[in-house]
């Protein structure tokens, strides 16, 4: 079995006098897509924050290839090489596409001892990266207010891809999406672990999980319900445990069962 | 722009769009507003005060040092205004900077080179003192910028009062002779050229008083060259650099550009520094140039940057607008209230103008805006 | 004819005391067959006013009128007024020698410090020994001079004695009414103006000290004349603004078209409107007095 | 409350929650920071200047006029800030409306009954105009406010000026002699009450002087019963009535308000109107007591207005705040400024003071609106 | 057949030179529920708030029960009955739970002229409604920022209920939500359907749509692309109109069917 790319041991996180999370270990290795299921406020999204460094956990370890880190901000995980895809995008309407694109690792060129922004290979990139997703973009310098809903999405994806060289997480990124981008992102995610990087992919939608999660682990009340592997475990198995089971079953029975 | 892999055509698209035609996409820019609001305002002045004066050499240089003055402080309040925030103590910190010169070259004795460093740090520190306790409360800094702007004031005021008994300090330019430090801020360069120019009779020259025989304009004033130099530096920062794209995103939204990796905090508290640094070079071209400090200097001079910035196509919400745009503003500021002045018209009335020409200005720069940005 | 004077004042658009010279010009300017301008400071800031007096002499007016409310910010424009040629007359704030200095044809007005301390010397013959000055206008330096000098004219310290009192009428009145509650004993007020005398006439009618206390004041206004008929005020600074604002314009006129000027530089004041001599004062008071 | 039917067990919850102590919650109301204010400063004051006269009747009813000014123009910024707007045209507009009733009393002599309806109305009617731009461009009121700022100070006193060449037009207390309206703004109330109470000897009576013989307080201002009110009836329709639930969904989200069915324009202009009603209330009780109306009236009113609001809790960016917190902000505003005297501080420092106050304040404002509302 | 509560028919939308609705017809029924499925920015959103009264329709017809009218303001919309709880949600978290219930239809209660907020009436069934949807709330006044996405969406939810006599409108109302969330929000939607309600219902996921769906209307760039009815059609037939067929097919292949 290789060894973990990125490894979360007891994570705890406190706000105030809400405990988010309560103790939830985590390891992801290179070129598989580890799932992270679990209801509305199960600490998802707080956990995964935890990993790219935006939160720094209340007690825990994080291990980065097998040496312990302490992420001092979203930077430094960024230059461990995890990339993540926000629940809320991280996107700034009011700027370009490229700008957006390379915010906060922006390519420079120097000029002896001044260093400018390097537009030309910004602009190239953003249009190379953008049209391998899939999208053909009229101009690079477009503000991203004035894209679809999708298109950001994919924006922020194809980002996240292109600096994401080991760990590219995934938070709910099919939520808000119809159907075609649907299997766009999914697509995307199976493309991405091929070459060798670790998934991790948030969703409510046990079925997209399922479709391209090689191990899929549970959260419930901020802590780990269990981690189970591909094909060890039914659509309906899963099911239950992200809600709990006993309460399920007979809405189940009155909706017919598809739910 | 190839054919191949394109799952999303983009060109279906298009039949959900109306057209947009090309002249008015290669137009809409953040300074279009602040531009075509320029020539209508140089239009306007030429028909009503164009034999005035307002265009003769003295009367360009005029308007020309009344804007660099705007733009000066314009260029710090646009980039904190584009990272997403306010200072509304830039008047108060004009008076306090130059107090504090007086106050340490003349009263106290030191070289006015020294007294310009210490109100320099002072002035960079308080900036920085207001962007910390902006990031670290998480309050608007409408507020904490007030809470200044009274702060500093008073300090002034007390400052001044306690230590010389006067509101005004007077006696800088005898104790900046010859200081290199203080020319940078209150000289003039191109006097060569100028006396030249008089000389070949391009221009006029004083033929009274302790100063005849010498042309009526011998230079350039220092505080021009630092608009220029400010709007500048301040347009390349913003526009290309790394640090220019974090001043954007800092604006745009805090949250987003800090999980993307940009350190907003720190954005925010240079900007906030830098707005101190320009109000500080304002009242140092100013102290110099007049050689006394007074405790009433730079009031309500925070919102004339506002408005500069404004005028000039910026969001007050942050996230958008140009450092061009900010020094037409200015241009535009200080030729209406010089110009108002060379027409004759009723000097109360300036305010009405101001006032108009903000709101049309804004009104413009909106419409372009959403045309840019796609907003709703 | 119809030449083109600029008279360039140091105080904020809603100064009232400028009325009297603004009313002075337009009468003079009326007489004389000339156009008068009257520019200022917006929000009375004196580096503003250096730039107005640098725009008027780029618009070649025939002479500029101007006051010297700080010798070190104005001098430089007035010397480059003078050097163009243009005939410059001083007046208001600032001293004869200054006004020399700057090159100027003469000085019409009354310097600041002394006619506080004429106030001071009156004040003291009359026994005040301690004072509050209420300056609504403490930015300006002018103001506290007078201050300083009504303080030198008693031959006290200034020191808290001058209350930053603000604009607003109803703070003043309430600044003024506090002082007199925590300071008991005093028994002298200057104020600088109408808009700091009319509150703290209010003050005094509420806290029932009208006629207690000595009472000084600049410059003149219609309830400021009433005040002085029924001993509430004891004097008024009058620096009879009127000839500062219509002598130049005489004056400026006829050296344009006749080449004549007077030698010497003219005080306007300070001159004392007291009860024996307010009857003339007051029927043009805030107009043309 | 009932056990019955519970799918979603609220009780589970708890496992996830630290406890709060009941005390904390009985206490933390939007208020509280005010409350505690107010408590801290009349403490200090009593401390400090005890002995001063601060806390006789004659120093209760100085501070106690300066708070019911602050807290007239506060109601209406208060509510309007909840609205989600800001009103920087305040202090413009007392200028402006003084003028009006002396215009049309004195200089163009109609009853004073009339100029103050015509104030009253033309000043509402600018409101209005304030809020419809607002609400028609979209622009932030900040921006259209601070152009109406320079617009109306212009207009008063180019009016002013224009039409009696003055700046100060007085003769209004004479012209209001007899006057029932302006009674209601000028005159005092309870004045039986109090020449009762100086009989008793329970207050005193001036002893020399030409009032020798009246109580020293013959009354109540009419200016702290508009301000008593106005807190009373703002606090009712805020708090008490459906109007009042708009006033909040507006301020908090129009999107979603309007959305709701809340006519969150009608709202927002009425808020505007409300604002520029209580700055003339403001106008008209300063005109009839000092008899006189000058173009200078009101300079930086509203910030001081804002600044009373914030102190009361309020939240800047509207939805939040309460009209008993301003009020007692503009009681803390008023007696900090006037304790300041009695204390005998230097002036100039009330700046400094007030700045801090505002600082401390809003941090701690912050800290329990966090709590109350869940933001983070 | 009963006759349409409302009837939509030929609207279109502009805004500015984008084209949202090109001619979109619609009608819902005493006791359905009316699913409207469409790819991200195919309209689903301008649609409803057309109904809602949000927008007004550049061109076309709105009948209330068989009468023309004309939506002038959200108000207009919920006096004829239609109530709709929006994708993003519409509450005020700064404001407490009885006031966000209430908002826009406040109880008053008449003191002589004078009208006064009826807070206890307000506050009770504030309680008792939140209870009905299985919420026990531990105070009425509790600001709505302090609780979870779930229970905002269930206040939501419970308010349009309660305010919807005729038609409710859902505009994604599960797309954010865990798996017994969204149970419970398909639950109320089958009760509130047998009390006679219509119910427009919009999500992205086809299996929803099919477990409370009585129609289904596909909306594709701003057009309709027809009605099923349920049990005439599939959910892959749904699923390949949603999403427009044939590219979809590959990606299935590679994922296994499972999106
Ligand atoms: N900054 C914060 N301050 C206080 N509490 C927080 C904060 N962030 C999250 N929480 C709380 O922590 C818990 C976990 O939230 P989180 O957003 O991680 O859930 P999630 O699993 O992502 O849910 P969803 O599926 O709805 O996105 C919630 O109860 C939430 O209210
Ligand atoms: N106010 C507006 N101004 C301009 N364009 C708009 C506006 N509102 C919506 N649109 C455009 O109309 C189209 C339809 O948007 P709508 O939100 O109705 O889609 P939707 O079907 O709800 O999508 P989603 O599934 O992503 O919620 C989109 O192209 C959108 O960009
Ligand atoms: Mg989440
Ligand atoms: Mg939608």
């Amino acid at each position: 079995m290789t060894e973990p790319l990125l490894e979360l041991i007891d994570i705890e996180k406190h706000f105030g006098h809400v405990i988010a999370l309560a103790g939830v270990s985590f390891s992801i290795r290179p070129g598989e897509c580890h799932c992270l299921l679990g209801d509305n406020g199960a600490g998802k999204s707080t956990f995964i924050k935890t990993m790219a460094g935006v939160h720094k956990p209340t007690a825990g370890k994080i291990r980065v290839c097998g040496k312990e880190t302490n992420f001092q901000s979203p930077r430094d995980a960024m230059d461990a090489g995890i990339a993540t895809v926000y629940q809320d995008l991280a996107m700034i309407p009011l700027m370009s596409i490229t700008r957006n694109f390379w915010m906060g690792r922006e390519p420079v060129r120097k000029f002896g001892p001044l260093r400018f922004l390097d537009f030309p290979k910004a602009n190239a990139v953003t249009m190379e990266e953008m049209r391998k997703m899939g999208i053909n973009l009229r101009a690079p310098d477009q503000a991203v207010g004035t894209l679809s809903g999708g298109e950001r999405q994919t924006v922020a994806i194809a980002r996240a891809v292109y600096f994401g060289a080991r760990v590219l997480i995934l938070d709910e990124p099919t939520s808000a999406l119809g159907v075609r981008q649907t299997s766009n992102v999914l697509a995307t995610i199976d493309k991405v672990r091929k070459q060798g990087v670790g998934v991790i992919f948030i969703s409510h939608n046990v079925r997209h999980a399922l479709a391209v999660g090689d191990r899929f682990t549970v959260l419930n009340r901020g802590k780990t319900l269990g981690t189970a592997v591909r094909g060890e475990i039914s659509a309906e198995e899963l099911q239950d445990m992200m809600a709990g089971g006993q309460e399920l079953a007979e809405l189940e029975g009155s909706l017919g069962g598809t739910v | 722009m190839n054919e191949a892999g394109n799952q999303l055509p983009q060109t279906q698209k298009d039949e959900r769009l109306r057209e947009i035609s090309p002249l008015k996409k290669a137009l809409i820019r953040p300074e279009l507003g602040a531009s075509a609001g320029t020539i209508v305002v140089f239009l306007f002045f030429l028909l009503v005060a164009g034999d005035s004066g307002m265009f003769a050499p003295e009367g360009v240089l005029n308007w020309g040092v009344v804007s660099a003055q705007f733009a000066i402080i314009a260029v710090g309040a646009c980039l904190l205004m584009i990272a997403g925030e306010f200072d509304l103590s830039v008047g108060s910190m004009i008076g306090f900077s130059g107090i504090v010169i007086a106050l340490v070259s003349v009263t106290w004795g030191y070289p006015v080179w020294f007294a310009i460093l210490v109100a320099f740090v002072v002035a960079i520190g308080i900036g920085a003192l207001n962007g910390y306790l902006v990031i670290k409360t998480g309050l608007p800094s409408f507020i904490v910028t007030l809470a200044f702007l009274y702060i500093l004031r008073g300090l002034t005021i007390f400052v001044a009062i306690s230590t010389t008994q006067q509101t005004i300090i007077g006696g800088v330019r005898e104790a900046a002779q010859g200081d290199p430090i203080a020319a940078l801020f209150g000289g003039k360069i191109f006097r060569g050229l100028f006396s030249w120019l008089a000389d070949q009779g391009l221009i006029d020259k004083f033929v009274a008083g302790p100063k005849a025989g010498q042309p009526v304009i011998d230079g350039i004033p220092m505080i021009i060259v630092w608009a220029l130099v400010l709007v500048v530096l301040g347009h390349i920062l913003l526009t290309r650099t790394r640090f220019g794209n974090w001043i954007f995103a800092a604006g745009g939204d805090n949250v987003a550009a800090s999980n993307s990796g940009v350190p907003v905090k720190r954005v925010k508290v240079l900007m906030f520094m830098l707005s101190a640094f320009c109000a500080t070079v304002f009242a140092t071209c100013q102290v110099i140039e007049f050689g006394s400090a007074a405790a009433d200097r730079g009031l309500l001079k925070e919102f004339e940057a506002i408005i500069s910035v404004v005028i000039g196509g910026a969001l007050l919400t942050g996230g958008y607008g140009s450092v061009i745009g900010a020094a037409l503003g200015a241009l535009i500021f200080g030729v209406v209230q010089q110009g108002l002045f060379f027409a004759g018209v009723e000097s109360s009335l300036f305010r009405v103008f101001l006032g108009v020409i903000l709101l049309l200005a804004v009104i413009l720069n909106t419409y372009i805006r959403r045309m840019i940005t796609g907003e709703r | 004819e119809n030449e083109r004077f600029v008279l360039v004042s140091h105080a904020p658009d809603s100064d009232s005391w400028w009325n009297t010279i603004k009313n002075a010009i337009k009468l003079a300017g009326d007489q004389m067959g000339v156009t008068v301008e009257y520019r200022n400071p917006p929000t009375g800031d004196l580096a503003d006013m250096a730039r107005i007096i640098e725009q008027a002499s780029a618009s070649n007016p025939d002479g500029i009128i101007s006051t010297i409310a700080d010798f070190n910010v104005l001098k430089g424009p007035l010397e480059n007024a003078v050097g163009k040629g243009i005939p410059v007359i001083t007046i208001n704030s600032g001293t004869e020698e200054q006004s020399k200095e700057i090159g100027a044809l003469m000085h019409v007005g009354q310097p600041e410090f002394d006619a506080g301390k004429g106030a001071g010397e009156k004040a003291k013959a009359a026994g005040v020994t301690k004072f509050v000055c209420v300056n609504h206008y403490i930015t300006n330096p002018a103001s506290v001079e007078r201050c300083q000098g009504f303080a030198a004219g008693l031959g006290v310290e200034l020191g808290s004695q001058m209350v930053d009192s603000g604009q607003d009428p109803a703070e003043i009145k309430s600044k003024i009414m506090a002082y007199l509650q925590a300071n008991p004993d005093t028994n002298g007020i200057l104020t600088l103006g109408p808009t700091s005398a009319h509150p703290t006439l209010a003050a005094l009618d509420e806290m029932g000290k009208s006629g207690t206390i000595y009472f000084g004041t600049f410059d003149l206004s219609p309830e400021i004349a009433t005040a002085i008929k029924s001993d509430v005020i004891s004097f008024a600074i009058d620096q009879q603004p009127f000839l500062q604002g219509y002598l130049p314009v005489v004056i400026l006129t006829n050296l344009a078209r006749y080449g004549v000027v007077p030698g010497n530089s003219i005080n306007s004041g300070p001159g004392f409107v007291t009860k024996a001599n307010i009857a003339k004062v007051e029927q043009y008071a805030g107009e043309y007095r």
